[in-house]
């Protein structure tokens, strides 16, 4: 913890994580004007070009007609897992080392979600009518049909980010209140208002452990639920190479993953440039290793299973997905995948690997940019090659679709930028939980004896 | 009105001491203001009941209920056959229930947490920005001049750095 | 130290204020328009009124509306058949010599739609006629209006309340009604 | 009647699947490998009764044809004994289909025709149904199509003519099915008969390869054709029990 | 402020304002919402099937083939269906027009029609010698025919030519060889149980598809157990190939050699026992099956079986054309085709050759017909500088005929070059004074299908919608030229409905003459849109000794020799774009080949055995080079064409024709080699050798099919010839196996 140098004390922390929500460098804004920048210019001006042209823009074809859009929104929903989730796994096998990190894992997750959400709405055709999705009274009498699993999304995502919101908010509870009284002007009444007037009352603590542990035992089953229903998407339909009983188990595991990576690169970045060694140390990444090992292992495993099973149905859709698959127009990116998250994790056996920070950084990355891929074959790939083979066509994304997916990576960093600057982006009670607690001067403590 | 003492302590020990002996000489339950919550309270201060998990759970149990009856009662209101599938289909609805489950579980459990802890605070109330950063406070009701003499006795007894007469607006 | 969130939120009152009533004029401003310029009696060639025509001498509307019972459209009459009557019938009237100015230059008249479906609504007045459905159920009380103006607000709901009604036979199937 | 009542009536009509049994008609295409000579006149009869867009050549070049029936062409062995096969794929009109479970929205579904529908002013574009139809025979609408002036006179005003981001797919010519109905009502009958309705594809082929009917109506033609043992269903392990029937090519080689 | 906002937004997504635009006086059976149907007849190609025109508040909205018009017995091609998109097509000529820069610079400048009519009546008035008159239209029959042979001998020239591309003159002239029949006899494919056909793609494009379609289906499944079988005889499979039973590839030019080879099995197997027999096998001395063997590359075996097979057929049935007829010996092969019809006696008989009956109306038009010959000696004489005035109708021989005519240059020596055309096309570019004519949607007309269906057959077009532009029918600008030359009293017809009506009293009166009297008549045959007697003539024929003593086939010639281009041209009509009449239709330009799925610009078909010797991959730019001239095409391997055969479509490569046309792909005509056939006449089409050569640069065509091998997967299912295998496989839910992963 953080006894480097000289012994931390509590004030420090209040210190250290005010510091970072008022001092402001210039380096910031010019991050967050670049970022600004790019998410207009490289989202928001292709997407209205495209909404004003039609999805014609991408470069979908007659029977690939998902493309990148779904990718990437597989993707950042996959990126927002393990923010929240691990953060709850973690809170109730109470394992102190999350303390430190958990509140930018989750912060991650609530923004990875709202990306996927605007990913969404790129991707369906007539984005003007997207209302019609939602459950609500109107005189066409009409209703949405729950048994799509598209409907299963809409529900359980909307699920997802009011918990996730509520899963972050109410951890920062006590942190907004410290901040409040460090405060002043329109900062002291965000922060007030945000902090519900919180004093730190035995209640009140007592109650929060409560609520928190609740939400945590309810999100975990509901993370997990909801990236089954996003495999499901596509597992539901008869096309060979996404009909698969591993999808859901695949998914899930694949999200926790490229999530697990994601949580290392902003850990980093937090670090590097918010000034959190005190907080943010070898210790984390060490743990996030293990973590990422563990999970490219299982990742690979599923995905060998995969291949072993589409080798041995024999049936010709299956084999000639299979064959296109490792050896087809996408074969080059499917090998860049198993690369990426497959082999190169492998390095994480070595302690002095985890424990080192540049590598770390670039391993999360590559492992995401690998897992990006694997979203983007199991729809590419697959959709070019159904059962008439008299329809097979291959697919390539067109310069909208790449600029919208760097866009809304620019999106998510605006986001987060945001968010380090009005959120404690690291928690300050918990933090001093880790620490050691003050000891009496006397040092006598026969009094509870005499309870 | 009802003032009260607050006496400010460099550590929760020695503050949890002091509430106790506050409790023992016959005041009212005190309050244990800090940083981080204090391990230990329950024994002084006497356990506490949470509401919350009946919240959770009947806010689950609407939520169930709300989720399947919204998924099967729009099925009817309109009906649409599709994919050969009976109109009310299970397996799916399910889902949709387990989702609805969830939420309403999470949203009445923030309900729970706020009318339970009393948040938010509408009237002031009795506050040191310290407990914020590192001290743990105690504070007791005493309406008496000489009740807060006792009461800032025992706290001092227990080693409170500081000692505070304080009105339950903060002034 | 103050913990109440109150005084915060009386320093946000203008605020919210403002916002209150910027929302209050969104929702006015788009009803309001509703009522400057309704769409729903729009300005006509011909001024002709309804009222005297099925009203005052009652002609029932199939004499001019002679495809209501036969076709999907009811067809609004040709010129000639205006000219049927008013060769002999007012024609020192303005408007009716308005109407005799566009048959000498055998022009159409440029009728403006009043009720007018979007193009993926498949509406037959055969069958409505023929299922004896009063024209006024969607038309409004017409023989009343000098100018016609839309009454019913000619939506989907209207449609299957209608058809749920009447129980009409797969009435609420979609390709029903849509093409 | 009351909410109530409707719930517990629908929940017992369409408790089982297979309630597609009771529905008014089972309108079925079978389509005779034997007779089809790849000739192509289905296809355009089609695009004029359909208002199907002129695509353009750019547009076809990254593949975005909408032509909702297709002649499919297989060629089997080598030169000099290299065999050509067609066959017309159009929308099955599955019983089970997977397309209408996917739709969020309802856009598509079964109607009592035993059709499955495409409501294009419903659709919000997911184009999840195009992925999970198995026959690929769900098109979207890339961009909003235009005809040269005067080519937009020819467009048929009883189909409408679909915006972009929408899908669309063969519907059996609804628009002829409407109106046979509605013929029959006019002569007081309370069914179609048959031969009362085809397709603009089944009325066009020359070599008489297609032919529509309703299957309910035992004595058929394509209730006969559905007994013929050369009859078959194109992927027919999916089980999405299609409504086209296919009748096997004779191969009188072997 | 907000107020504001809202006001807009309620604004801007308002409903815009429509009208409803009565008619001032309605036509009669016009009424808004329901649909008007016409009877008229097909004009997209000459096979002439009858169409009833779906209208709906006047324009026209879908062309079916018309029940009772006994040719295509309400069935239709793809091409008859995209008639609509002639009528309605955005590039049409909309008004006279007048030559105002360089002749071919295409500067028109508009003018009315007086002008215009009188211009050309001047000009054909001031003619010195009547014989300068030429007029080339696109092959027309009933009164049209008759209106120009009249116009024609007013003016007292012999120069009315009818050209057109396909026009199958060979056939003619063998018929006219063998049977002594002025015109096509009945194909009745319908009845036959056994079909043989040499290089007649009939199901595509030869004379009558959509009727030989329908035999087509009724022969194959249409009568019980009894299922026709269809054999092929064709270097590149064709449409019908695909569809047929059994595709024979043989050398091209040799298919008479192979049918009198068959013949000669017939008489050696003892099949035939007429009279003449000994003549015949004298004749056929020569026809050995190692012969032919050696000559067509069929194994001997085959033929032999063919032989026999066709011979027990009940009935069988020889057709021969296309490719078959367009060598420099295809009169030749024709008439060894028509032999085996007569050697296994279908003649006359139903599923055999039916000769037909006299046109009803209108003179034989077969006299007229222009082969490749006729349009030379028309260049030669504008060359001489014979031509004063030139008339085309509607044709487009400078697209359709090979450079080596020299037409195009031909046309700079003619002073006045008049086109009738409704599109400006390659010829009608060239023209001086443009009188833009009715599509055949808005025009009167009546035709006699050539061939029959074996017994009088007449059919009447009506307009369907009112003339989009200020175009007129055909007819009635010869007689308004008429009108203006003062030949009122030759043809003193008002207009061509009245000339159409006058013509048909003469059917009236043959046909038994009812109470009604001819109005009645008449509007039955509106309404019914077809008329005939159903007497089938059943006659046999005798062919006279020295006829069948000098049958024989000559080799067929090439031009160019093997070593510099090995490979024979093998050009097709295109499945949609016809003679390239189609190519500026955007439905027939988007409706895929349905052998290569490729739509837009053209490609060449080449062996893959060939490809992969050569190193050509799909998709790579070809230079096809003959010895008159090259064009760049990209290349497309395809299964089914021999190995020393090169086959590419006709159609496209359009340098006019209209915006969907223009410029798009290219014209394997513009290649070819003015060869002829020796004795018709008519262009030998597939007698040209070319060198392929790659380009080194890609130009994959536009293709809407993917992967074109089933994989295992069984989509196209078949079953043997008893039909019993596999059971009902529509229960059987099987799970396909990969046979050949390849």
């Amino acid at each position: 913890m953080g006894n480097e140098e000289r012994q931390m004390q509590f004030a420090d922390v209040n210190d250290d994580v005010v510091r970072s929500l008022t001092e402001t460098g210039r380096s910031y804004y010019i991050a967050l004007a670049t970022a600004i920048f790019v998410m207009l210019a490289c989202f928001f001006f292709p997407w209205f070009y495209q909404l004003y042209y039609g999805i014609g823009a991408a470069g979908m074809n007659h029977p690939t007609v998902w493309g990148t859009y779904l990718a990437s929104f597989v993707f950042w929903i996959g990126l927002s897992h393990s923010g929240t989730l691990l953060s709850c796994v973690l809170h109730i096998t109470n394992s102190e080392w999350r303390k430190a990190m958990y509140r930018s894992a989750e912060a991650m997750t609530l923004f990875s979600l709202m990306v996927a959400a605007t990913m969404v709405m790129v991707h369906v055709g007539r984005p003007w009518f997207i209302h019609w999705a939602l459950p609500y009274p109107n005189q066409m009498e009409l209703w949405p049909n729950f048994r799509s699993p598209l409907m299963f999304d809409v529900m359980a995502i909307t699920t997802y980010v009011t918990g996730s919101l509520i899963f972050i908010y109410m951890g920062s509870i006590p942190d907004f209140a410290a901040v409040r009284d460090r405060t002043t002007g329109w900062r002291h009444h965000l922060y007030v208002l945000l902090s519900l007037g919180w004093r730190g009352t035995d209640t009140e603590w007592h109650r929060l452990g409560w609520a928190y542990t609740f939400l945590a035992v309810l999100i975990i089953p509901l993370a997990v639920s909801v990236h089954s229903i996003v495999s499901w998407d596509f597992a539901m339909s008869l096309v060979p190479g996404l009909h698969q009983t591993i999808f859901a188990p695949y998914f899930v595991v694949g999200a926790i993953y490229s999530g697990t990576a994601g949580i290392v690169t902003v850990m980093y970045v937090l670090r590097k440039y918010m000034n959190f060694e005190h907080f943010i140390t070898k210790l984390h990444f060490d743990n996030l290793g293990k973590l990422l090992l563990v999970l490219s292992l299982i990742w690979t495993y599923i995905n060998i299973l995969e291949l072993f099973t589409g080798w041995f149905s024999g049936t010709s859709t299956e084999y000639e997905q299979l064959k296109y698959k490792l050896f087809g127009f996408y074969a080059p990116l499917y090998w860049e995948m198993i690369l990426f998250c497959a082999v190169a994790p492998l390095l994480l056996i070595s302690k002095k690997f985890r424990t080192s920070f540049v590598p770390m950084l670039i391993l999360s990355i590559a492992i995401n940019i690998g897992m990006y891929t694997e979203r983007f074959l199991i729809i590419g790939a697959t959709l070019s090659r159904q059962y008439l083979p008299n329809a097979w066509r291959v697919y390539v994304p067109s310069l909208v679709e790449i600029s919208i997916l760097v866009g809304s990576l620019a999106t998510f960093i605006t986001l987060f930028l945001l968010f380090v600057k009005i959120f404690p982006s690291v928690s300050i009670y918990e933090v001093k939980e880790t620490m050691e607690t003050p000891k009496s001067k006397k040092g006598d403590t026969e009094w509870q004896a005499a309870h | 009105m009802a003032s009260s003492a607050l006496g400010l302590f460099h550590d929760p020990d020695s503050a949890l001491k002091a509430a106790g002996d506050l409790m023992h000489a016959g005041f009212a339950r005190p309050e244990l203001l800090s940083p981080i919550p204090v391990h230990g309270a329950d024994e002084v201060l006497g356990p506490k009941k949470s509401v919350i998990k009946r919240f959770t759970f009947f806010g689950g149990i609407f939520g169930a209920l709300a989720g399947f009856s919204l998924a099967a009662g729009t099925a009817v209101l309109y009906l649409h056959p599709t994919g050969g599938r009976p109109i009310i289909t299970i397996p799916p609805f399910l889902i949709i229930t387990y989702e609805m489950t969830i939420l309403f579980g999470i949203l009445a459990t923030v309900l729970g947490f706020l009318i339970s802890a009393r948040l938010p605070a509408i009237r002031e109330r009795l506050y040191v920005p310290e407990v914020a950063v590192d001290k743990f406070a105690v504070t007791v009701v005493c309406d008496t001049q000489d009740n807060f003499g006792r009461a800032e006795a025992i706290l001092c007894a227990a080693g409170a750095e500081e000692v505070r007469n304080l009105n339950e607006d903060g002034s | 130290m103050s913990v109440s969130i109150v005084p915060t939120l009386k320093v946000l009152l203008p605020a919210a204020r403002i916002a209150l009533v910027a929302l209050i004029g969104l929702i006015g401003g788009y009803y309001a328009n509703a009522m400057f310029f309704p769409g729903t009696s729009p300005e006509q060639p011909i001024d002709f009124s309804h009222r005297v025509h099925a009203g005052e001498n009652e002609i029932p509307c199939m004499y001019c509306h002679v495809q209501a019972r036969r076709s999907i459209s009811a067809g609004v009459p040709s010129v000639n058949k205006c000219m049927g009557c008013h060769t002999e019938i007012a024609t020192d009237r303005p408007q009716i010599r308005l109407l005799a100015s566009y048959w000498e230059n055998k022009e159409p008249i440029p009728w403006v739609k009043v009720h007018d479906l979007p193009d993926f609504v498949h509406f037959t007045h055969k069958r409505h006629v023929q299922a004896d459905i009063e024209c006024q159920t969607c038309h409004g009380p017409v023989e009343t209006m000098d100018v016609v103006s839309r009454e019913a607000p000619v939506e989907m709901g209207l449609c299957l309340n209608c058809h749920k009604d009447n129980e009409v036979v797969h009435g609420t199937d979609c390709w029903t009604c849509h093409k | 009647m009351n909410i109530m009542e409707r719930f517990i009536s629908s929940w017992q009509k369409y408790r089982k699947p297979g309630y597609y049994e009771d529905f008014d008609y089972a309108w079925t295409m079978s389509i005779d490998l034997d007779r089809c000579t790849g000739c192509s006149a289905c296809v355009t009869a089609c695009q004029a009764e359909n208002n199907i867009p002129i695509v353009g050549e750019k547009e076809l070049a990254k593949g975005r044809e909408m032509h909702w029936i297709r002649i499919e062409r297989y060629w089997e062995g080598e030169y000099p004994n290299a065999k050509l096969k067609f066959i017309p794929m159009l929308c099955q009109q599955c019983d089970a289909a997977p397309c209408e479970t996917v739709c969020p929205v309802s856009a598509t579904y079964h109607n009592q025709d035993g059709l499955n529908t495409q409501v294009y002013n419903r659709c919000i574009g997911t184009r999840s149904c195009a992925v999970y139809c198995p026959y690929e025979v769900r098109y979207f609408n890339y961009n909003s199509h235009h005809w040269d002036s005067p080519l937009d006179q020819q467009l048929n005003p009883d189909v409408s003519v679909r915006e972009k981001g929408v899908m669309e797919k063969c519907t059996f010519c609804i628009q002829r099915v409407r109106q046979a109905k509605d013929h029959a009502k006019d002569d007081g009958r309370r069914r179609v008969q048959e031969g009362d309705i085809q397709p603009a594809c089944v009325q066009t082929c020359p070599s008489e390869a297609l032919v529509f009917g309703d299957r309910k109506d035992s004595n058929s033609k394509v209730a006969k054709s559905l007994a013929d043992p050369r009859a078959y269903h194109v992927l027919d392990e999916l089980n999405t029990l299609p409504s086209v029937v296919y009748l096997k090519k004779v191969d009188s080689d072997g | 402020m907000g107020a504001g906002g809202g006001f807009m937004l309620a604004e801007s997504i308002k409903h815009p304002v429509e009208h409803l635009i009565p008619y001032a006086v309605p036509p009669e059976e016009f009424s808004s919402g329901i649909a008007t149907w016409y009877n008229s007849i097909c004009g997209m190609c000459p096979a002439g099937c009858g169409i009833s025109v779906r209208t709906r508040e006047g324009r026209a909205k879908k062309i079916e083939g018309n029940p009772s018009h006994p040719v295509n017995q309400g069935r239709l091609c793809a091409l008859g269906q995209a008639g609509l998109q002639v009528l309605y097509n955005p590039d049409r000529l909309t008004a006279p027009m007048l030559q105002s820069g360089e002749r071919g610079s295409g500067e028109f400048v508009q003018t009315t029609w007086n002008e215009g009519l009188s211009e050309v009546a001047s000009r054909l008035s001031a003619s010195t010698n009547n014989d300068g008159i030429y007029f080339v239209s696109e092959g027309v029959r009933g009164h049209l025919a008759n209106l120009f042979e009249l116009f024609m001998n007013e003016l007292g020239s012999a120069n009315l030519l009818h050209y057109d591309f396909a026009h199958p003159h060979s056939l003619y002239a063998a018929n006219n060889h063998l049977f002594g029949e002025r015109q096509l006899p009945y194909y009745d494919i319908r009845n036959s149980r056994y079909l043989l056909s040499f290089g007649a793609d009939y199901l595509n494009d030869w004379l009558s598809p959509v009727h030989h379609g329908l035999g087509f289906g009724h022969s194959r499944q249409g009568n019980g157990d009894a299922r026709g079988r269809f054999v092929q005889i064709e270097p590149r499979m064709s449409i019908s190939g695909a569809s047929a039973d059994e595709w024979i590839p043989a050398t091209p030019g040799s298919e008479g050699i192979l049918a009198l080879g068959i013949a000669q099995q017939i008489l050696a197997g003892g099949n035939y026992q007429g009279t003449d027999a000994d003549d015949w096998n004298a004749a056929l001395a020569t026809y050995s099956a190692a012969y032919v063997e050696d000559k067509t590359g069929v194994p001997a075996d085959t033929v032999a079986r063919i032989a026999s097979e066709f011979s027990h057929a009940e009935p069988g049935l020889a057709i021969g054309g296309g490719a078959a007829g367009n060598h420099t010996n295809g009169v030749d092969t024709l008439v060894a085709v028509n032999a085996l019809n007569y050697l296994v006696g279908n003649i006359g008989k139903p599923g055999g050759v039916v000769f037909n009956p006299d046109p009803v109306v209108g003179s034989s038009t077969a006299g007229r017909q222009a082969n490749f010959a006729a349009m030379q000696d028309l260049a030669e004489n504008a060359r001489q500088g014979a031509i004063e005035v030139l008339i085309i109708n509607n044709t487009n021989p400078l697209f359709t005929l090979p450079p080596g005519a020299g037409l195009k240059e031909a046309l700079a020596s003619i002073p006045l070059v008049v086109s009738l055309s409704s599109f400006m096309d390659e010829t009608t570019a060239m023209a001086d004074i443009i009188l833009p004519s009715h599509t055949y949607l808005e025009s009167w007309g009546d035709d006699m299908p050539q061939p029959g269906v074996g017994f009088s057959v007449g059919a009447v077009s009506q307009p369907v919608v009112s003339p989009l532009y200020n175009t007129r029918a055909t007819g009635d600008i010869i007689l308004g030229l008429a009108g203006k030359m003062g030949l009122g009293e030759a043809m003193g017809w008002d207009s061509m409905e009245d000339y159409i009506k006058d013509g048909w009293r003469n059917v009236y009166e043959r046909s038994s003459p009812d109470a009604g009297g001819f109005d009645s008549f008449w509007r039955e045959v509106l309404t019914s849109g077809a008329w005939g007697e159903n007497t089938r003539n059943s006659n046999s024929v005798v062919i006279d000794k020295q006829v069948i003593d000098n049958i024989a086939v000559a080799e067929a010639e090439f031009s160019g020799n093997p070593d510099e281009y090995p490979f024979v041209l093998h050009p097709y009509l295109s499945t949609t774009l016809y003679d390239g009449r189609g190519a500026n239709l955007p439905w027939m330009q988007e409706l895929p080949d349905p052998m290569t799925s490729i739509v837009y610009g053209s490609w060449v078909e080449l062996n893959p055995q060939t490809a992969n010797e050569m190193g050509i991959q799909d998709g790579d730019l070809l230079r096809i080079t003959s010895e008159h001239g090259s064009i760049e095409v990209p290349a497309v391997t395809f299964p089914a064409i021999m190995p020393d055969v090169v086959a590419m479509p006709i159609g496209q490569g359009h340098e006019e024709f209209g915006r969907y046309a223009r410029n798009r792909g290219s014209n394997p005509i513009q290649i070819l080699a003015p060869n002829m056939d020796a004795v018709s006449g008519s262009l030998a089409t597939s007698a040209t050798r070319v060198s392929l050569a790659q380009t080194g640069r890609r130009a994959a065509p536009v293709k809407t099919g993917g992967e074109s091998r089933q994989l295992g997967r069984n989509i196209v299912q078949s079953t043997g010839a008893d039909g019993d295998s596999a059971g009902h496989s529509a229960k059987l839910n099987s799970i396909p196996i990969v046979v050949d992963p390849a």
